[in-house]
């Protein structure tokens, strides 16, 4: 191996959309630079690259110094190619918020996997009839750091490609790569007084904002009383800019997941509903706040609906 | 309901002796029925009747009535509960010092040291409660002033210093003279008639005296005379009617002792009674004249000391009545009480006294009078003396507990024994039994006649005390070694 | 005498809690103290107690830190086994003959290890144990004593009764502290003025054989059977019977031994402590034993103090203590077993016998008659109840100027009053005294603080045996050998008691010798001992919060006293805990904020105007604020004190000496809309008559807003007009109206509104009142027939005397408690009352000219409002909450603001009086420093993780949180959260709520929690998944 | 032999650690696996701390605050009780015995209730209505 070499690329999929990849695609000219900094070994999404069994029946995949995997994982299939990627890579990055957090796809942990088996393949008219082999069902949707070491979360959905790029090519020089570490209110401009309505409105109830002023006039849609998700989840949506959503003076839906690596975006917003003395039962299926981060068993069957 | 029980457990219920249980039964007091298993079987009333009477929380109550529940204390004897008193109606003047019964706090003390207080109502505060709220004509018209025994324990116990003891006998005095009870009221009389309580004629009395004289030198005391009438001697000596009557061999006793001590003494041939009722009956006017009586005596034998021997209260009576009405005779001559004498004639060597010959457990019942009385009356009361003296008499000693001032009253005091309240007289008197068996003494040794006949003919039957009652002269008498005859004359000179 | 002259020095006579409350208010109010205490310690009583009512705390807990802050006091000169002889010269400048009786101990140089003890041959019978255990001739008074130095009885001592004899303390006493050649000195001490807290003596009922004390080994008095309660006393708290050890079944408690009482001893008053202290005593041994029988037999219950009635009936119906209201007269034994019979009569005239193993005496306080003498020497006029001579309205003045009372020689009373006592003693000597203020004090520096925020955490474990508290259950030994394997942990120790001073000082000599930067105490609770600990670091020059207490003794070894292995097991998961905590604790500076330098005093009553006047004459400027036209409040309605003092007279100079006082300016119509600030720096909005506004910056506030009285709806009321409201009946009599002149019968009603289910409280003061009333009516015509109906007579104290009076004039006193209240109707031109009699058991009538209710005493309802502005809490009742019933009876737990008056609870004219000059002192002793130090107990921001959401903002009950705006580096506008280090009280809320742990308490971080958690569940296994 | 369940007590300064002070004083006894964690207030207590607690192998955690109305802070016990809420919400939603959570009223002065809540919570949680015996029992 030259001294020159450049580092190698793996990118992986796994319970994911592909968004990640195709944010990472959307860089554009940031990819192209990304190019001189590593070598892409493995991207399903750019290379139509079948990974074979290897001569173990174990998926044959490349080794690399940097491994990016999006996707939660659900199936045996894929904890096995995870596993095997957390062998050929030096540094394995979670990529997205499905792979750091569970993402939509851990939505289903809310049910066992055989009531969402029937419900889906069994019960709908639209599924599929015949004869399939299906992948073998773990017993709910894992983030990958429930099953394998990771060296770093890079969560969002998708993350922002300046981001993406940004740390891959940290990572590629040996540097430890700039993440948010805060919540999504570090960069929301809103005006905000610590007070506010005490009742919850609806999710999609618009704010009140003057539509031609600046955004860094409108009142903090948390206070207004919009289920906003920003103070409890981790920021980065927007850069070091407006996050996104704000932008679109809609509340954060979370999407980047909790702003601790630890935190329960569920419960730390039903706690400061109710430190704000809110009823939190005023909130129509308030599992849903942990639409992207329902792994590491935050989400969980309820056995009494069961 | 029937109350179906031992006489035993009667009898602890009570705090009496299954005698007195048994004499309930028999004298009715208590109807009761002869049951199986050695069971008496009573109805609920009568075994509710019996609580009333002697004051006590009935152990079991009725099923219908709920536990824990207390049954309405039962009624005033004289006017129905239901009726108001009304205060203010009348103004009171039973109680013209705040001492007698107004300050009283109505803490209860009073009432619980009492032996009998529950009985028949009997009640030391309700009493002083009664004088306070210008109820007096109640207490007056009714028996407790006669069921009292003056004993003053509810005195003592007093933080305010009421005085009870006072009160009763003002109540007493109160009392309309057919009302009191029949043995003092003619005691009284009798003696304020006759010169003494039994009325004994002179000549009788003193025939007897010189007989049992010439009996007493022919037995101990060579050469003793009974001394009566003789003028110049230093000491006049009373006599308890009740002695001469029916125990003439008592008197000697005091006799030997002053053969032995050499004193020079004489006894009147008139108005030589010792006893006062004037005391008991709340009669001040006799008290007065008995006392005054004395007094001429002592004047016209020109003695210069004066005793009362046998009875507790005849000291104090006596001893009251010439510090409140004849203060200046009490200049002229002193008033000996006996252990006064008796520790004198021991401490100057006059009298020597051998142990050897009492070895009973002994113990000293301390008079009312001798005790608390004299120590409220006097300041002083003679606790330690009768200690020395039986001490001096007997080779083992233990005291009653409580005792002194805090003794209970042997339950005959202030004219009890001579009262009709015979039931209740032996009922006052359990904790004095339950006192002295506890002692374990075998030997009572007392300083009254009261005490001396309570203790000796009524509690030691009621409650089989088998214990031996002495007067303190008696133990003494006993236990004197006689001096020869010289050493005597030499002394009277 | 010209002020150039006056000393600024004072004496304080006695080391009780009430001398030690005057000593240390005075030291810290600028005044140079000589503490001068009889025996080899100071603490009074309150060390021999078990517990306190009504808050069940420890009582040696509770005194232990006020102790040492005696002890380590600068200005604080602590002379034991000394008596005062002679006191000569004026206010301002005395000089005093004190006689410093010998020792024969060095204390310079004892260092308390006791081998001298352990090693001395004699034992003799322990006072402080009341006789009950043995001590040896060479001792300390108890074990926490300050100071803590040995000292020899010279009685006992067998060297010094027979020299050439023993010596053996002195051969082997390490420094060589042993002087058998102590004289003892006579000194003489210059000091401008005196308190007198010569405390009290239990009354010995030995003097009588009647209650069999020293008779039969199981009758004991009340402070023997704290002793036997107490885990320090002879049986180690555990409850058995004197005579074979045996445990206890029935307990019978007999009130008014020694009070009450003119007959076996001649103490007319009320002991005023003893049927609390009794229900106190019950209901330790019902918590402990709730089988065991306890019967109080009482006379009166008086449980008038606040909180009191409620204690008492708690002990009636959840512990199931039975009151019977019948005097004992004496006990007996029964039997040769040492049981014990009483003989009583019950309620409804039944005799009843009882057969009890424990009799206990709840014996009175009384003067010792040493004192009597002295105070007779220095010519202080005394009552006739042998107690010091004070006017109402000078509840802590002498007959002598510049000499000062104050503590149970100012007649029986509880701790909070000789504390309360304490405090206003020394407000009154700082009025005397201001011009020499801070004259002859000293200040000492503290060491230089280290700094250690950069060192690794070398944490120092000091394990503490408390006597056998701990060591008795746990064993210490292997907790300590258990923490020095722990990570960090740099030196272990262990101490008999960790508290004591001598302790104290190892443990700074240890700190710097082993450079130890953190600390863990494991012995008892950080809330009583922790200020000590600090001090402590303090001294040893490293931050003072650099500690964590891990309280191995009230919950661990006392809980788990059936099971050593336990809780040694336990114990070891506390100091773990203890020692993560400790290792993340970070150095923290108190907050140091300049001191307006003057008072809002709210409310012109007595105790308004008396704590104005105080301060203005401490030389501050004082505000008054009266919501109505005149000065006077509640007391404008009261015609004298119990004592007989003419109050109107009073009120009237009072007035006048506030209202020409330069230093104070009084609002009237006034009052106060809004308040904010804190202690050192409140501003509060004042509305005036005139509706003008006006804002006051002040440093201290006083509370003395005063009370309201009930309007009774019962015994017809208001329907009939012969029924009147006492406070209406006073009125009446004072200006002689017809139906008063006239009148032939009265009829008082007391408790009317008060010790009911809804006021659930004794309004304190309406019995005397009453009796007063009653009393003055008997002398203006003798033969008017009066009538209390009663339920209990609260004549506490020396107002007894005043009870007794009543009764001797004729007026009748009748207690409806057992058979319900009086019924009233009207008849013809009068009221007829019919009530029972308690004792006859019969109805009785009364046709009463007039009828006086005695209403009770209604807090403040706008006590509400004021609660809200200044953040004070109120209990149940209304009344405000004072920050620790016994020991803090005028503060709060917010600083700068005190209570006195009615505002606090029911109370007479003088405790009133008190109350107000104790705040006024702790007003004073707060603004005589020019700055004070903040308690640095307050949330922090964490800039790497607060991102301002501002989450925290609205859930603070304080307002302390607020976003502030600057530009970053890059110029853009940005917020952050910034923490009011004053107005934060650092509850936490805001951490509670903190999604991201960007705030935290200091002391009590999450990741300190976290840390704690972790170390207690270290053991336990983890559930089957990472996490849920 | 069942273990004592491990009991994890957030106990307020003001109230409930100066109860379990009183409680050693009256020397109340209580099981010896209670390990209490003293905070300010109840309301500094985030439900975050409760969920680790569990998670880390408590089997039970109580947080235990002044009486309503008596907080030393005004208010933040009302922020516990609605904590509460959203810890028991959160214990169902994950299928968590509610048992294993408790929020308890203690004043200063009542040891016993303090003790008594100590006590029923140990015993309910050894008698076995774990989690797991829970899911069993709702399978059924």
């Amino acid at each position: 191996m030259s001294e020159t070499r450049r580092p190698r690329l793996c990118c992986h999929w796994l319970h994911a959309c592909s968004g990640c990849e195709l944010a990472l695609l959307n860089g554009g000219d940031l990819f192209l630079g990304l190019l001189q900094l590593v070598d892409i070994v493995h991207f399903p999404l750019l290379l139509d690259y079948k990974y074979a069994s290897g001569a173990e029946g174990k998926p044959d995949l490349p080794a690399a110094e940097i491994g990016l995997v999006s996707g939660g994982v659900a199936s045996k299939n894929q904890l096995e190619v995870l596993r095997t990627l957390r062998g050929q890579c030096r540094i394995l990055v979670a990529f997205g918020t499905c792979a750091s957090h569970g993402g939509i796809p851990a939505l289903r942990n809310q049910w066992t996997a055989e009531q969402t088996w029937n419900t889906v393949f069994q019960e709908d008219e639209r599924s599929c009839s015949g004869e399939f082999e299906y992948e073998k069902w773990l017993d709910r949707v894992y983030a990958i750091d429930e099953q394998v070491e990771v060296d770093l979360l890079l969560p969002g959905c998708p993350p922002r490609p300046e981001t993406i790029v940004a740390t891959v090519a940290a990572l590629a020089a040996g540097h430890q790569p700039q993440l948010a570490e805060k919540s999504v209110c570090e960069h929301c401009p809103t005006v905000r007084t610590g007070t506010g309505r005490m009742s919850v409105r609806r999710f999609l109830a618009n704010a009140d904002y003057d539509p031609e002023a600046p955004v860094d006039s409108m009142r903090c849609l948390l206070e207004q009383g919009l289920l906003c998700m920003g103070p409890v989840t981790v920021g980065g949506c927007g850069g070091r800019e407006m996050p996104l959503c704000i932008r679109a003076r809609v509340p954060c839906r979370g999407c980047y997941g909790p702003v601790r690596r630890q935190g329960n975006q569920l419960l730390d917003l039903l706690n400061v509903l109710a430190s704000k003395g809110i009823d939190h039962r005023a909130i129509v299926d308030r599992r849903s706040l942990l639409r992207f981060s329902g792994a590491h068993g935050l989400l969980k069957p309820n056995i009494r609906e069961g | 309901m029937i109350y179906e029980a031992k006489v035993n457990e009667l009898a602890e219920e009570f705090g009496v002796h299954r005698n007195t249980i048994r004499n309930w039964i028999n004298s009715g007091i208590l109807p009761a029925q002869e049951g199986p298993g050695r069971r008496y079987l009573i109805q609920w009333e009568d075994y509710r009747r019996l609580c009333d009477k002697y004051g006590r929380q009935p152990r079991l109550k009725p099923d219908s009535a709920a536990p824990g529940e207390l049954p309405a204390a039962s009624h005033s004897p004289v006017v129905p509960a239901s009726t108001p008193v009304c205060l203010g109606a009348k103004a009171k003047d039973l109680d013209a010092s705040p001492g007698l019964a107004d300050i009283c706090l109505t803490c209860g003390s009073c009432a619980g040291a009492c032996p009998i207080s529950g009985v028949d109502e009997l009640d030391p505060r309700k009493i002083v409660r009664m004088a306070f709220l210008g109820l007096e004509d109640e207490v007056v018209a009714s028996s407790w002033p006669w069921k009292c025994t003056l004993c003053g324990k509810c005195e003592a116990v007093c933080p305010m210093n009421v005085e009870i003891v006072q009160l009763l006998r003002r109540i007493r005095a109160r009392c309309d003279r057919d009302k009191v009870p029949a043995a003092i009221r003619k005691g009284v009389v009798t003696c304020l008639e006759r010169g003494n309580n039994l009325g004994i004629p002179k000549d009788d009395f003193l025939a007897l005296a010189r007989e049992m004289g010439e009996e007493l030198a022919r037995i101990s005391c060579p050469g003793f005379v009974t001394p009566i009438d003789v003028r110049g001697t230093r000491l006049l000596v009373t006599v308890n009617s009740k002695q001469p009557f029916a125990e003439p061999d008592a008197m000697t006793w005091w006799w030997k002792i002053f053969h032995a001590a050499g004193e020079s003494w004489t006894i009147s041939s008139e108005y030589w009674e010792g006893i006062n009722w004037g005391l008991h009956a709340g009669d001040y006017g006799a008290m007065r004249t008995m006392v005054k009586r004395i007094i001429d005596n002592i004047e016209r034998l020109n003695c210069t000391a004066l005793l009362l021997p046998e009875c507790g209260h005849a000291y104090y009576a006596t001893r009251y009545a010439l510090e409140r009405w004849f203060p200046e005779s009490l200049q002229q001559f002193k008033i000996y009480s006996v252990f006064d004498l008796l520790l004198e004639y021991l401490h100057e060597g006059r009298i020597r006294l051998d142990p050897a010959g009492q070895t009973k457990l002994a113990t000293f019942h301390d008079s009312c009078n001798y005790g608390r009385h004299s120590l409220k009356a006097f300041g002083h009361g003679y606790f330690e003396e009768a200690r020395i003296l039986t001490k001096a008499c007997c080779k083992r000693y233990v005291d009653l507990v409580p005792d002194r001032e805090e003794n209970y009253c042997c339950g005959a005091g202030g004219g009890a024994w001579a009262d009709p309240f015979g039931a209740e007289r032996v009922f006052h008197g359990r904790i004095k039994a339950r006192q002295i068996s506890a002692s374990g003494a075998k030997l009572v040794v007392t300083s009254c006649l009261n005490c001396r006949d309570q203790i000796l003919y009524s509690l030691n039957r009621e409650f089989n005390l088998h214990v031996e009652v002495q007067f303190l002269w008696e133990l003494v008498a006993n236990a004197l070694v006689m001096p020869p005859a010289e050493t005597r004359e030499a002394r009277r000179v | 005498m010209s002020e150039q002259a006056m000393i600024g020095s004072v004496l304080v006579v006695g080391g009780g809690i009430s001398g030690m409350q005057a000593a240390l208010d005075l030291a810290d109010s600028g005044y140079f103290v000589h503490l001068v205490e009889k025996t080899g310690a100071i603490g009074g009583a309150m060390p021999q107690y078990n517990k306190v009512f009504p808050t069940n705390d420890c009582a040696m807990c509770i005194i232990s830190p006020k102790l040492v802050e005696c002890g380590r006091h600068p200005n604080i000169d602590i002379m034991t086994l000394t008596t005062v002889i002679d006191i000569n010269g004026g206010a301002g400048d005395f000089t005093v003959r004190v006689l410093e009786h010998p020792r024969y101990v060095d204390s310079a140089k004892c260092i308390a290890c006791g081998q001298c003890s352990s090693r001395c041959p004699k034992s003799v019978d322990d006072s402080f144990n009341i006789f009950m255990a043995k001590r040896k001739a060479i001792y300390i008074k108890y074990p926490q004593a300050v100071p803590l130095k040995y000292q020899i009885d010279p009685q006992a001592c067998i060297r010094l009764n027979e020299p050439e004899k023993c010596g053996i303390c002195a051969e082997i006493c390490p420094p060589g502290a042993i002087d058998f050649s102590d004289r003892g000195q006579e000194r003489y001490l210059r000091v401008g003025a005196v308190v007198m807290a010569l405390g009290f003596q239990p009354f010995d009922p030995g003097k009588t054989r009647a209650w069999g004390y020293g008779l039969y080994p199981n009758v004991v008095t009340s402070l023997q059977f704290e002793r036997f309660l107490s885990p320090g006393g002879p049986t180690g708290g555990v409850l058995v019977r004197p005579s074979d050890r045996q445990p206890v079944q029935r307990i019978a408690f007999l009130q008014c031994i020694g009070s009450r009482d003119k007959n076996r001893c001649n103490n007319e008053y009320c002991s005023t402590v003893c049927c609390m202290y009794a229900i106190k005593e019950a209901m330790t041994v019902k918590e402990a034993c709730p089988e065991v029988e306890v019967t109080i037999f009482y006379l009166d219950m008086r449980t008038p103090g606040k909180e009191f009635e409620r204690y008492f009936e708690q002990a009636r119906t959840e512990r199931n203590i039975r009151f019977v209201r019948s005097r004992i007269h004496g006990v007996e034994p029964k039997g040769q077993k040492g049981d014990l019979r009483l003989h009583y009569i019950n309620a409804h005239g039944r005799q009843v016998e009882e057969t009890v193993d424990l009799v206990v005496l709840s014996v009175g306080l009384e003067t010792p008659d040493a004192m009597v003498r002295l105070a007779e020497k220095i010519g202080i006029h005394m009552t006739p109840d042998r107690f010091a001579s004070i006017s109402a309205f000078m509840p802590v003045h002498t007959s002598l100027q510049g000499i000062f009372t104050c503590g149970a020689f100012n007649g029986p009373r509880d701790i909070p009053q000789s504390v309360i006592g304490g405090s206003a003693a020394a407000a009154s000597v700082a009025a005397l005294l201001n011009p020499v203020r801070h004259s002859l004090t000293r200040s000492l520096p503290p060491p230089p603080e280290q700094d250690v925020s950069r060192q690794e955490p070398r944490i120092g474990v000091f394990v503490c045996h408390c006597g056998t508290n701990i060591a008795g259950v746990v064993d210490v030994e292997e907790v300590a050998a258990y923490a020095a394997t722990l990570p960090q942990v740099a030196h272990v120790a262990r101490n008999l008691f960790t508290c004591s001073q001598d302790t104290q000082d190892l443990m700074v000599q240890q700190i710097r010798e082993k450079r130890l930067n953190r600390i863990v105490v494991a012995a008892c609770t950080p809330k009583t001992h922790e200020p000590l600990f600090r001090k402590t670091l303090k001294s040893a020059g490293i931050n003072e919060y650099l500690i964590e207490m891990a309280n191995i003794r009230n919950q661990n070894a006392w809980v788990h006293s059936q099971e050593p292995e336990l809780a040694t097991a336990k114990a070891k998961d506390l100091v773990r805990m203890a020692v993560a905590k400790v290792s993340g604790q970070t150095a923290r500076k108190p907050l140091r904020i300049s001191i307006a330098p003057s008072v809002l005093v709210i409310g012109g009553g007595v105790a308004g105007m008396t704590s104005a006047l105080n301060l203005a004459e401490q030389g501050y400027q004082v505000y008054l604020i009266e919501k109505t036209q005149q000065l006077g409040g509640n007391a404008l309605h009261l015609y004298q004190t119990w004592s007989g003092e003419h109050v109107p007279r009073f009120l009237r100079e009072l007035r006048e000496a506030v209202q020409q006082h330069p230093l104070i300016e009084v609002c009237y119509t006034s009052t106060i809309v809004a308040a904010g600030g804190h202690v050192g720096n409140f501003t509060s909005l004042i509305r005036t008559g005139t509706n003008r506004k006006r804002t006051i910056d002040h440093g201290a506030v006083i509370i003395a807003t005063g009370a309201k009285r009930y309007i009774p709806e019962e015994f017809e009321y208001g329907k009939i007009p012969k029924v009147v409201a006492s406070i209406e009946f006073d009125k009446l009599h004072m200006h002689n109206e017809t139906r008063v002149a006239n009148g032939k019968s009265f009829v008082f009603i007391q408790c009317v509104g008060s010790r009911n289910r809804q006021r659930p409280y004794c309004s304190k003061s309406c019995c005397t009142h009453s009796i007063q009333s009653a009393i003055k009516l008997k002398k203006e015509a003798p033969d008017r027939r009066i009538y209390i109906l009663y339920r209990e007579i609260r004549t506490y104290g020396q107002r007894e005397r005043i009870y007794n009076q009543a009764r001797e004039m004729g007026i009748v006193f009748i207690n409806y408690e057992q058979h319900g209240p009086p019924r009233i109707r009207k008849a013809d031109n009068n009221v007829l009352v019919e009530v029972w009699d308690h004792v006859l058991h019969r109805p009785l009538e009364i046709r009463a000219d007039m009828v006086i209710l005695a209403a009770a005493i209604l807090a403040n309802p706008e006590a509400v409002a004021l609660a809200t502005m200044f953040k004070l809490p109120l209990n149940r009742d209304g009344f405000f909450e004072e920050a620790h019933a016994k020991l803090r009876p005028v503060e709060f737990h917010v600083d700068g603001v005190f209570v006195a008056g009615l505002a606090h609870y029911p109370k007479p004219l003088e405790e009133s009086i008190s109350q107000a000059l104790a705040a006024a002192a702790k007003a004073g002793r707060l603004l005589s420093r020019k700055e004070i130090a903040l308690e640095p107990n307050i949330a922090l921001v964490d800039p790497d993780r607060c991102d301002d959401c501002a989450l925290c903002l609205g859930v603070c009950p304080y307002q302390a949180i607020k976003l502030a705006e600057y530009r970053d580096g890059e110029g853009v506008l940005r917020k952050t959260v910034t923490v009011d280090r004053i107005l934060c009280k650092g509850c936490g809320i805001c951490q509670g709520t903190c999604p991201k742990r960007g705030i935290d308490v200091a002391g009590f971080t999450t990741a300190q929690l976290e840390a704690q958690l972790d170390a207690a569940l270290e053991a336990a296994a983890p559930a089957e998944e990472g996490r849920p | 032999m069942k273990k004592e369940p491990i009991i994890i007590a957030f106990c307020c300064n003001w109230c409930s650690y100066a109860a379990a002070d009183l409680a050693g004083i009256s020397r109340l006894q209580y099981p010896g696996s209670i390990r209490i964690i003293r905070v300010m207030c109840s309301g500094m207590v985030h439900p975050d701390l409760v969920l680790q607690a569990l998670n880390k192998g408590a089997d039970g955690v109580i947080v235990v605050g002044c009486h309503l109305g008596e907080c030393h802070y005004l208010k933040g016990n009302e922020m516990a009780l609605a904590r509460a809420e959203i810890i028991a919400d959160t214990l169902e939603d994950l299928g968590i015995a509610a048992e294993r959570f408790q929020l308890v009223w203690v004043s200063s002065s009542e040891p016993e209730r303090l003790v008594a809540a100590f006590r029923a919570m140990s015993e309910r949680l050894r008698a076995g209505r774990t989690p797991e015996i829970e899911a069993k029992e709702a399978g059924q």
